[in-house]
């Protein structure tokens, strides 16, 4: 046990170095931008705005933020400050709002369809792949093509296969939003209703392509296990195949636990696009308009946010799957 | 070598692949030789044309007239005019005027249109019909009436000397002209987009250029990935230490988070299509460099390496036929992963509008992307987003294809 | 025999440690060696007990962490690639396992060319160089003719080390490592390869080290043994002393352990 | 006499690769093993002695198939029974089997009691938790097992333990007939002993009732086995006695094999070698002849077009070859002499 918790606070020092590492990035980049970033972002983005108190006040704002008077270590101590009292500073394009506000409002609309539609996705791809190695013929021969054809289809793509067949032409769902454009958010049974209706299309879109890729992966971890020794053993001590065949699934299922952590950050970037596509109310649709609007300060948050949700992600799998299979933990704990 | 190529292709899923990808690299570099224009060109005015030929209704007159006596041809000529809406409001009206609804029969254009002439009436009053309706109904009663009369349309052009309108000719019915002596028509195989530019002559363009983006982006990765990994794999110690840190670092870094951050820093003007493809190499190499590192290291400490350290060879001839031609086959496997991950980054990019500035070429992404803003999807102009969607697919598909059939070759595991 | 005073090779006080912190292994452990001219010596020991590490080291494959080693009564210098190449003439292997001993995408001719090359023998005429090949090859009683252009994988596996031999008959070293050369080999084929290195040896004067795991064996071939157990040398001696009156504990359990055939097996011992 | 606990009769069976090419890697071979006996197979590797030890549980799955003959288990002919029979009633309950790589046959998942569990309640409907655990403790300890290991997965016991372990699993059952294939090969010398001492004690405490021992270690097969099988290519050559097919062997390959051993043990350095020149024969398309002709040093003309049967030789010996016993006996006295 006194191995493990090392262990622990091993993996969480190491995911710290990551945040930091890429909080710096987050710092950093914008300040490599050639000429005066400050002078460069607020006069374009002047242009396209009449209210002058809020130019100026986004001016003071952004100069605060940056501090572009004072050497690096200085800005960089600024800038972790605010960060720190949770302030981003003003949002340019949707000003007054603060970026904070913004982020606020959207981040749980992208948690709650993210993580359980790639979990979802990860389940039945899973399932789908295990069976296809056990049942091999048809139903391999079917599955296989499809999941090299579903997991490479841009998911963008499928986003708006599924808006045009489902939203444009069967009408079955809205095409757009993440609830009702005629609601405010409440706990009315109308409004989950609709939040529901809402949720279908961006999820099922990012679900059926999670789907592709983990068949395929399981697929081939599941062959290599059923011709693992184990399996030979256990048939010659008359274990009847349905039993084996749980064996075989579950140790091929563990690996597949290490490539969901590898490939959430993957995921999460074809998941933003879906939403865009959805326009539905999350990080995805807001970066996108902070994007259009030239926002800096909005872009620089989301994508924060957005690093610090994968590695959380990545550092509960690591964790559980230590507590799931005997084999990595006996060698966490090493 | 050849013995490798050659179990390669006696795989179908690699020959399937290959064969497709191949066919889209053909079609890339040679529909440009016999259709010269440049692929922005804008040739129509308005957005998203369908597709089809378009004839030049102008040299259409001009051209020779010959007279083809038809029996479809009237019927047809008012089933092309009388849309589905047209013929739902007809069969409403109809059913108000006391018609079996099973008697009506929206696509028999002839017993419809029979229907309503025995049975319309301007002044009957249906019960809950707005003014509107029935205006709606005045307006297309005379417009089938006029479809219906046999007269010749007459064509007029203004005399320059007496600014009068003068009768030049006369059209029939039964007139028609031979396609190939009108002076002027475009085949749109895919129709136009948004900014009426030829669909299929863009697509090729930006085919060409996502494949570029595709390249350049999986060679820069897969050379930073196989350096890295060559040096952390076979150097080993404090050298692997470092590469493995910052590598791990970039594992867990959302990559699509590090292309958005660093293509919003370039700005727009910088980025042209080669500075975004090198912007995607330089945030991919991790997985690369991982596999060659653990490669190397299983190889390393083979023992014909350590042979051929004894026969004297440098490190520089024992990587390059020593290690090199084992991990060949890894590496170009994942160079292929990359171009095709290159191509779906740009096109993530380019949706966010981060992708390569629009006023040069298209791509595969700006051209979905443009799309997406002139809403084409809901306005139900598939051939603005479908061929480009079934592009993207089909080259991602065909080069992992490729890539399965591959690894069932390297990997006897994976045989069954 | 008037050499026997000094040795050929040598080891004093070599250690090799691998990792640093908590994962630090010893796995050779001050460990002294003297091996001289025409002698067959054994490394005997189990998996684990640093027996391939010291042999990497003797070869200089791998660094010593400490201790020198000496090489004709000088200390061994092969920090330059041109003075490793130099010593790599005196010092050769043939490895455990002959199928990842080679190449896979070389044909068989390039081990034998290289050896040819390393010799100096670069600029000899493709025909001088074919005979070369064939006399060493005949000298392990393979057919040249029938290998060349052939890769690795259209070989047996007792082929294979049998043109590892060959090879060394054309590199003739001062001295050969063997690491268990015949234990991926089966029982028939093992008794070629040892007469084959047996009679190279007697060719060229050669003196051989044997790693190996098989106390059968090193008594077999060696005239002197080495018993190794986690890093250390417990035991050396001649053969015929140190397997059939083993002083250390180690020594008996381990030829304790090992099934006989004339002797009575007793296996209430463990 | 003793009852037979397992008789083969003329057994052949083939592996079908992935390029639909057959591999006949048994072919005709029969064998009994009387109660309270154990049998040796050796040869070099590739001659079948894996695939014969596999065949013999009667239960194939692919690549491996079966081609004819029968298998009779304690007097129960299962070459006709249903796979799923085979495996209800057979399997682990008349014969079991160890195999090569212990090292993996254990799920490295499921604790060793569970799997355990799920063997014993694959045959025992009625077995209880609380009994299998009973049965298994009591069992791990007669072996010399500490029973801490029930609690165990298997990444956490070291090699010869895990091997052990596997050892008194495939034992729980009191199989009549066990299958140890190269049970030891990959242990050190001291694990590879406690391995050999359990099975030895198996045997003598009646736990199991014949066994069939497979390895490529003379050494080891001679001091565990009453009798021992020689296979080259797929087919016996010579079977006996251990003692006296150590010592006074009768097949040209036989004795080239027995030839070869090497143990530590006073004289046996100036002892000479045997080497067996050549490389046995491609089984996907077997010699017409004697199997051995190519590397027969007696080879004569007939050897290569007639096929030969084993001879007996009394005393339960019998060997493959057309020379008479005398003349082979003969030739290797000549030999001897020459040196």
């Amino acid at each position: 046990m006194k191995g493990y918790l090392r262990y622990f606070l091993n993996k969480l020092g190491w995911f710290a170095i990551t945040f930091v590492f890429a909080f710096l990035l987050n710092f950093i980049l914008p300040r490599l931008m050639p000429g005066d970033p400050v002078a460069a972002i607020v006069a374009r983005f002047a242009q396209g705005m009449s209210n002058s108190t809020g130019v100026q006040a986004i001016y003071e704002q952004y100069v605060e933020l940056f501090g572009t008077n004072k050497p690096m270590w200085e800005q960089f101590v600024i800038y972790l400050q605010n960060v720190a009292k949770g302030d981003f500073g003003f949002s340019f394009s949707q000003y007054p709002r603060t970026v904070a506000d913004v982020l606020k409002a959207s981040l749980w609309w992208t948690i709650a369809l993210q993580f359980p539609a790639i979990i979802v996705g990860w389940l039945i791809g899973n399932t789908l792949g295990a069976l296809a190695a056990y049942l091999k013929g048809g139903f391999d021969k079917v599955l296989m093509p499809l999941s090299i054809f579903v997991s490479n289809f841009p998911p963008f793509g499928m986003a708006v296969i599924f808006m045009v067949v489902f939203g444009v032409n069967l009408k079955w769902f809205p095409t757009s939003g993440g609830y009702g454009f005629d609601l405010i958010p409440s706990f009315s049974w109308q409004f989950i209703q609709s939040v529901i209706i809402h949720y279908q299309m961006p999820f099922w879109s990012i679900v059926i392509i999670a789907i592709g890729g983990q068949a395929i992966g399981m697929r081939s971890m599941a062959i290599y296990e059923l011709n693992a020794d184990y399996v030979k053993y256990s048939r010659f001590m008359g274990i009847k195949d349905s039993k084996i065949v749980g064996y075989v699934f579950r140790n091929a299922m563990l690996p597949q636990i290490t490539g969901l952590a590898l490939s959430i950050g993957t995921m999460v970037g074809g998941a933003l696009v879906a939403e865009i596509v959805f326009s539905y109310p999350g990080l995805g649709t807001t970066l996108l308009r902070a994007v259009l609007g030239q926002d800096y300060p909005l872009i620089s948050a989301s994508t924060l946010i957005i690093t610090v949700m994968v590695l959380f992600a990545n550092f509960i799998i690591e964790i559980l799957y230590g507590f799931i299979d005997p084999r990595i933990k006996a060698v966490q704990a090493d | 070598m050849k013995h490798i190529i050659q179990q390669v292709f006696h795989s179908g899923k690699f020959v399937f692949g290959f064969s497709i990808f191949a066919t889209i690299l053909l079609i890339v570099i040679f529909y440009p030789l016999f259709v010269p224009d440049p692929p922005l060109t804008i040739l129509g005015q308005g957005t998203f044309f369908p597709p089809g030929i378009y004839v030049s209704v102008y040299d259409s007159l001009s051209a020779t007239s010959y007279t083809l006596n038809l029996d479809e041809a009237a019927a047809k000529r008012i089933a092309s005019k009388l849309s589905q809406e047209d013929r739902q409001a007809v069969k409403e009206w109809l059913i108000a005027a006391g018609i079996p609804e099973a008697e009506i029969d929206p696509a028999n254009t002839e017993q419809l249109l029979d229907q309503w002439f025995a049975n319309y009436d301007s002044k009957k009053n249906v019960p809950g019909m707005t003014n509107a309706k029935r205006n709606y109904y005045i307006r297309l009663n005379n417009a089938l009436k006029g479809l219906l009369s046999p007269d010749a349309a007459t064509v007029s052009q203004t005399n320059p000397q007496t600014g009068e309108m003068e009768q030049i000719d006369t059209i029939n019915q039964t007139d028609y002209v031979n396609v190939s002596e009108v002076a002027n028509l475009r085949l749109l195989p895919l129709g136009t987009d948004n900014f009426g530019r030829d669909i299929l002559t863009e697509l090729i363009a930006a085919t060409r250029v996502s494949l570029q983006i595709g390249f350049v982006a999986g060679i820069i990765a897969t050379l930073i990935g196989l350096t890295l990994g060559l040096l952390a794999g076979y150097v080993g110690g404090v050298v692997d230490d470092a590469i493995m840190f910052v590598t791990n670092l970039f594992t867990v870094i959302p990559t699509f988070v590090l292309l958005i951050l660093i293509s919003f820093s370039i700005g727009q003007e910088q980025r042209g299509a080669f500075t975004i493809a090198v912007v995607i190499g330089l945030t991919s190499w991790v997985w690369t460099a991982r596999a060659v590192r653990s490669q190397v290291i299983s190889l390393r400490n083979r023992d014909h390496v350590n042979l051929s350290k004894l026969s004297g060879h440098s490190i520089v001839h024992i990587i390059l036929s020593d290690i090199l031609p084992y991990i060949a086959s890894y590496v170009i496997m994942a160079l292929i992963l990359q171009i095709s991950s290159g191509i779906l980054a740009e096109a993530g990019l380019s949706i966010l509008g981060l992708g390569p500035r629009t006023t040069e070429v298209p791509t595969l992404g700006l051209m979905i992307n443009w799309a997406m803003i002139y809403q084409a999807h809901i306005l139900g102009n598939w051939w603005a987003y479908m061929p480009v969607l079934v592009t993207i697919a089909l080259i991602t598909f065909s080069m992992n294809l490729m890539n399965t059939g591959m690894d069932q070759v390297f990997n006897p595991a994976l045989r069954d | 025999m008037t050499t026997l005073t000094q040795p050929l090779l040598s080891a004093r006080g070599v250690t090799k440690v691998f990792g640093f912190g908590r994962q630090k292994n010893t796995a050779v452990d001050n460990v002294d060696l003297d091996l001289y001219e025409g002698e067959v010596i054994s490394i005997v020991g189990e998996s684990g007990s640093g027996k391939t590490t010291i042999s990497k080291i003797l070869l200089g494959l791998l660094t010593e962490t400490s201790g020198e080693i000496y090489f004709q009564g000088a200390k061994r210098d092969i920090r330059s690639h041109a003075k490793k190449q130099e010593y790599w003439k005196n010092i050769q292997a043939i490895f455990q396992d002959p199928f990842s001993s080679y190449n896979i995408f070389n044909k068989i001719d390039s081990v034998l060319l290289d050896c040819i090359n390393m010799r100096g023998g670069r600029s000899l005429p493709r025909e001088k160089k074919v005979e070369m090949m064939s006399e060493a090859c005949s000298f392990v009683n393979l057919k040249f003719e029938e290998l060349t252009n052939k890769y690795p994988f259209e070989l047996s596996g007792g082929q294979m080390q049998r043109l590892m031999i060959a090879r060394i008959f054309l590199l003739k070293p001062k001295i050969l490592l063997a690491d268990e050369p015949t234990s991926m080999i089966d029982a028939c084929s093992r008794a070629t390869i040892l007469d084959e290195l047996m009679h190279l040896r007697r060719e060229i004067g050669m003196t051989i080290i044997f790693i190996t795991h098989d106390i059968g064996l090193a008594y077999y071939v060696s005239d002197k043994v080495y018993i190794m157990e986690k890093g250390k040398f417990v035991e050396s001696g001649s053969a015929d002393s140190v397997i059939l009156h083993p002083k250390e504990p180690y020594t008996r359990r381990l030829l304790n352990d090992v099934p006989k055939i004339y002797e009575e097996w007793d296996l209430t011992t463990v | 006499m003793a009852n037979t606990m397992l008789e083969v009769k003329e057994l052949s069976t083939k592996y079908i690769t992935r390029f639909r090419e057959d591999v006949y890697a048994v072919d005709r071979v029969s064998l009994a093993v009387k109660e309270g006996r154990s049998l040796g197979i050796a040869g070099e590797s590739g001659c079948g002695k894996s695939t014969l030890a596999l065949s013999l549980m009667g239960y194939y799955f692919p690549p491996l198939h079966y081609t004819s003959g029968e298998i009779i288990i304690n007097g129960k002919n299962i070459s006709g029974m249903k796979p799923d029979d085979v495996r209800k009633s057979i399997l682990g309950r008349e014969i079991a089997y160890i195999p090569q790589a212990a090292m993996n046959a254990l799920n490295p998942t499921r604790k060793i009691i569970h799997f355990i569990e799920d063997v014993i309640m694959e045959h025992e409907v009625y077995a209880t938790k609380k009994d299998i655990y009973e049965r298994a403790k009591k069992l791990f300890e007669t072996l010399g097992l500490p029973a801490e290991v029930l609690q165990k997965y298997p990444v956490e016991l070291s090699g010869g333990m895990k091997q052990r372990t596997v050892i008194a699993i495939s034992v729980l059952l009191l199989p009549k007939v066990l299958i140890a294939d190269e049970p030891s090969s990959a242990l050190d010398v001291t694990s590879q002993k406690m391995v050999i001492k359990m099975l030895r004690h198996l045997m003598e405490a009646g736990m199991i009732s014949s066994m069939i021992f497979i390895t490529h270690e003379l050494p080891l097969l001679y001091n565990v086995v009453d009798d021992i099988m020689v296979m080259y290519a797929g087919q016996i050559v010579e079977t006996g006695a251990s003692r006296e097919m150590v010592f006074d062997p009768i097949h040209p390959y036989s004795k080239g094999l027995m030839g070869s051993i090497i143990v530590p043990e006073q004289g046996l350095r100036d002892v000479k070698l045997t080497a067996i020149p050549g490389v046995p024969p491609n089984l996907k398309k077997p010699p017409a002849g004697c199997r051995f002709a190519e590397r027969c040093r007696f080879v004569r003309p007939e050897c290569l077009v007639t096929n030969v049967s084993l001879r007996q030789a009394g005393d339960g010996r019998a060997y493959r070859c057309i020379l008479p016993e005398a003349e082979l006996r003969e030739a290797y006295a000549r030999e001897e002499h020459k040196k």
